[in-house]
């Protein structure tokens, strides 16, 4: 791919991390914060992606889902919301 | 555009990173939800993953998988990858270990809540009583 | 969960995906991924047959005694196959200077050693994500 | 080519301290509890046996590396084995081996379950292995692995009581201690960017020709490595916590986190500052005398906030805060007589604190009473363990002929010779203050006269032998510390780089 294309979508997915960054803090409900942490993995995986990273896009992707599968698993147990 | 401008803009991926890590760090130290602080850690680390990788990276270079039969290929560095693997690890551990101990904690005190969790322990002290 | 849908579903795409983990393994030495990554997804897809059909049945296909043993297999594994070298006079973890037949580079049976570590941490990985799903779910002790 | 026994001992020791932990939970299951409790004893001698040999040899034919893998030194992981290793090798195996024995005896009782209890000995073997590791490694990178093994290792270890108080204050311990390794992760990143490489030899090589285009890098770089290890070491303003997490834990995990974890962490700070970006640099950094001061309010705050405990377990705690401030007193006084005494004072405060804890656990546990204005009469109930008790609180203090004072001499002497008179001060009034805090412990346990006789059941022989393992250590170390205080100077030698001998 052409490097300025690469760059520019680059950009374009490290702003959404920190826009996915930023909207943790402002979600009450516990469960979209956990799927928001699974976005934050893919999305890591696609910047590794464009880094010529693909080893380490594949292992972010299954950690970042393992996590998110686990997480689920406790929020059934402590309930959604945050009071 | 001055110098240090454009400086900051070819080298953006460490500006993210550095910005990602003050989000992580603040995430982690303002919630008193127990579970945000997790995800606040997760954050904190990927933004160090990020920094590393970056650090590897080379424009226009292709993904170090040996091609025996393209010999001019440019490959980016591997070393930062095959260390950030180990680092992804040890990120699911550490996610696990806490998770696991957030479940504890449900259990004994019925809240995931730090603020919380801490007004139930004085006013359980103050009564002299032990926690089960 | 009683789910019709979710269940045939889930019964058609897991063994799919237990074949994606097992080549991601069986592949770490040639292509992206490896033993970590495969670990994960094969372990993922036992943990989506306990969610869509519950932790029993999970039990059933496998028990937890099992996979204990395996965890603890896949950690001494990697230490077993370590000191190949160190059994040969060579170094720790040394691989052709054991005098390990590396086979031909692209090929699936080549890298020597790599392969069969490989696949140790694979089965160890899995299970330990397994055994941290079930702790996790487990009612009270 | 043939390698020596001795170049693959130190990758033995490691491999065979992490086997035996994922033999363990399988032993468990087959045999008696007891048989997996005393084989881990035994690996744990085994590795000691390793250590000491492993040190005679280097400093009999000098530092030695290892490449394991067979790949050698830039690309691959490098174990660098010099004095440091030999002398924090000994220090693990000495300090291991009897806590060990000592929580063998109730192990299962101590923490509620059998299962637990598996987990409990794997997870204190892991933690010995990634220490080791940390002793032999020669790799920034492998520095973190080992960093984050010990880290979670040590976690779960003082979650292993499970109940509300301790799983609490591993959460908080946990969540520090994560932020700590981002730190660090930053740091080792910031020197990879900077040298493009994670060898410490190899950084030290770079940097020495190139530090000077960038000192600001290089003093952000290691201010994280300073807040990371700092963190995890429990360095004053960042110790909160250190408190929680050493007195809800059981007995034999608070020994080994005040003893050895923390100077794992402390063995990896030296090794990043010394040897990867090297002595010149470091000593000409105004990082050292940050170190120092950092050093000196650790070792009057941390004892001042001792006095005011009246809980024994907590008191050792605060008490931890306030020796770990002698250690990087030393580290930043820089010198040979500094550094001797900060590895000194590694060894003589992990035995020391290791039996102060140990007996502290006896006490409270055989008299069911944890806090001092308690302990009236116990003394003449226990003698030995209060007497054990005793010797660690003359060694903690700096009484002559316990290792304590060899430790402090060799600060002592590392202030006067870099004029910092303050530090001597500083010294002397941490002496005081130690005393202030231990000695009423023991005034109450002898020489009160309690209400009614406590009740106390007798303490086993298998953790008395523990602590007199313990007290021999501490008074030979005291008495005879030539060997020891040869193979310290070695390695803060080793650190400084030949050049700066005496």
């Amino acid at each position: 791919m052409n490097p300025q294309v690469t760059d520019l979508l680059n950009i374009a997915f490290l702003g959404f991390l920190v826009v996915i960054a930023i909207a943790v803090s402002y979600v009450k409900d516990l469960l979209y914060a956990a799927i928001l942490l699974g976005a934050y993995s893919v999305t890591i995986a696609l910047v590794w992606l464009l880094m010529s990273a693909p080893d380490l896009a594949i292992t972010e992707a299954a950690a970042g889902i393992g996590m998110t599968t686990l997480m689920i698993a406790v929020i059934s147990k402590i309930g959604r919301k945050v009071e | 555009m001055g110098e240090f401008w454009s400086r900051i803009l070819q080298n953006y991926p460490y500006v993210f990173a550095l910005a990602l890590f003050a989000i992580g760090i603040y995430t982690i130290l303002t919630h008193s939800n127990l579970f945000k602080k997790v995800i606040g850690i997760n954050i904190m680390e990927g933004s160090i993953y990020i920094l590393f990788i970056a650090a590897g990276n080379v424009r226009g270079g292709v993904a170090p998988i040996l091609d025996m039969t393209d010999t001019t290929l440019t490959y980016v560095h591997p070393l930062p990858q095959a260390l950030m693997l180990t680092g992804i690890v040890v990120s699911v551990s550490v996610t696990a270990l806490s998770l696991a101990l957030i479940m504890k904690l449900y259990r004994f005190y019925g809240t995931v809540d730090a603020k919380e969790i801490m007004r139930i322990r004085t006013e359980v002290r103050a009564n002299g009583a032990r926690i089960s | 969960m009683t789910d019709f849908v979710l269940k045939r579903m889930v019964a058609l795409v897991l063994p799919f995906v237990q074949m994606l983990g097992l080549y991601v393994i069986f592949h770490g030495h040639l292509s992206p991924g490896g033993s970590f990554s495969g670990g994960i997804i094969t372990g993922l897809s036992l943990i989506a047959f306990s969610l869509v059909f519950g932790l029993e049945r999970g039990h059933e296909k496998i028990s937890e005694r099992l996979m204990g043993l395996i965890e603890s297999f896949g950690a001494l594994w990697y230490g077993a196959m370590g000191l190949v070298g160190v059994l040969r006079g060579t170094t720790f973890l040394m691989n052709k200077g054991a005098g390990v037949p590396l086979g031909e580079p692209g090929r699936l049976f080549s890298g020597g050693l790599i392969l069969l570590i490989t696949l140790g941490v694979g089965l160890k990985v899995a299970s330990t994500m397994v055994t941290l799903f079930n702790a996790l779910m487990e009612e009270e002790e | 080519m043939a390698l020596a026994f001795r170049d693959n001992l130190a990758v033995l020791v490691v491999v065979a301290l992490l086997s035996t932990a994922y033999i363990m939970p399988l032993l468990t299951k087959i045999r008696r509890f007891r048989v997996a409790e005393y084989f881990a004893v035994a690996m744990l001698g085994l590795a000691l046996s390793g250590g000491i040999y492993l040190a005679r040899e280097i400093l009999l034919h000098g530092t030695f590396t290892y490449a394991v893998g067979g790949w050698p030194a830039p690309w691959g992981i490098e174990l660098s084995l010099d004095a440091v290793s030999g002398f924090f090798l000994i220090t693990i195996g000495v300090v291991a081996t009897p806590i060990m024995l000592y929580a063998s005896v109730d192990l299962i009782k101590e923490v509620g379950s059998r299962s637990r209890a598996a987990w409990f000995l794997t997870l204190f073997l892991l933690l010995v292995a990634a220490l080791c590791g940390l002793a032999v490694t020669g790799d920034l990178f492998n520095i973190y692995v080992m960093v984050e093994v010990a880290t979670i290792a040590s976690c779960a270890i003082v979650a292993a009581r499970n109940d509300a108080t301790s799983v609490e204050a591993t959460f908080k311990y946990l969540m520090l201690a994560t932020i700590g390794s981002g730190f660090v992760l930053l740091g080792i990143g910031f020197l990879f960017v900077l040298t493009g490489n994670l060898n410490m030899n190899f950084i030290a090589q770079e940097l020495s020709m190139s530090w000077q285009k960038y000192p600001t890098a290089l003093w952000v770089c290691l201010s994280f490595f300073m807040v990371g290890f700092g963190v995890k070491s429990a360095l004053f303003p960042l110790h909160v916590w250190l408190p929680d997490a050493h007195s809800t834990a059981i007995a034999p995990s608070s020994a080994m986190l005040s003893s050895l974890a923390i100077k794992g962490y402390i063995i990896a700070l030296l090794k990043v500052f010394y040897v990867a970006v090297g002595a010149k640099i470091i000593t000409r950094l105004p990082i050292t005398d940050i170190l120092t001061l950092l050093g000196m309010v650790a070792i009057i705050a941390g004892a001042l906030f001792a006095l005011a405990q009246d809980e024994l377990k907590r008191r050792l705690a605060f008490s931890t805060i306030s020796q770990v401030g002698y250690i990087f007193l030393g580290i930043g006084l820089g010198n040979i007589h500094g550094l001797t005494g900060t590895f000194m004072h590694i060894l003589s405060h992990a035995t020391t604190k290791a039996l102060l804890f140990l007996a502290a656990g006896a006490m409270i546990k055989h008299t069911g009473k944890s806090r001092i204005s308690e302990m009236a009469g116990v003394g003449a109930a226990m003698p030995v363990t209060v007497g054990a008790f005793a010797v660690g609180s003359l060694s903690m203090i700096g009484i002559p002929l316990f290792s304590g004072f060899v430790s402090k001499w060799q600060l002592l002497l590392g202030s006067l010779a870099n004029g910092n008179y303050l530090a001597v001060l500083v010294l002397v009034g941490g002496s005081l203050l130690a005393a202030a805090y231990l000695l009423p412990v023991l005034r109450m346990a002898f020489f009160e006269r309690p209400l009614q006789k406590p009740v106390v059941a007798n303490v086993s022989y298998v953790q008395l032998a523990a602590l007199l393992f313990l007290v021999v250590v501490i008074i030979s170390v005291g008495v005879v510390p030539d060997g020891v205080l040869q193979l310290a100077s070695e390695a803060a030698t080793a650190l400084l780089g030949l050049e700066v001998l005496p």
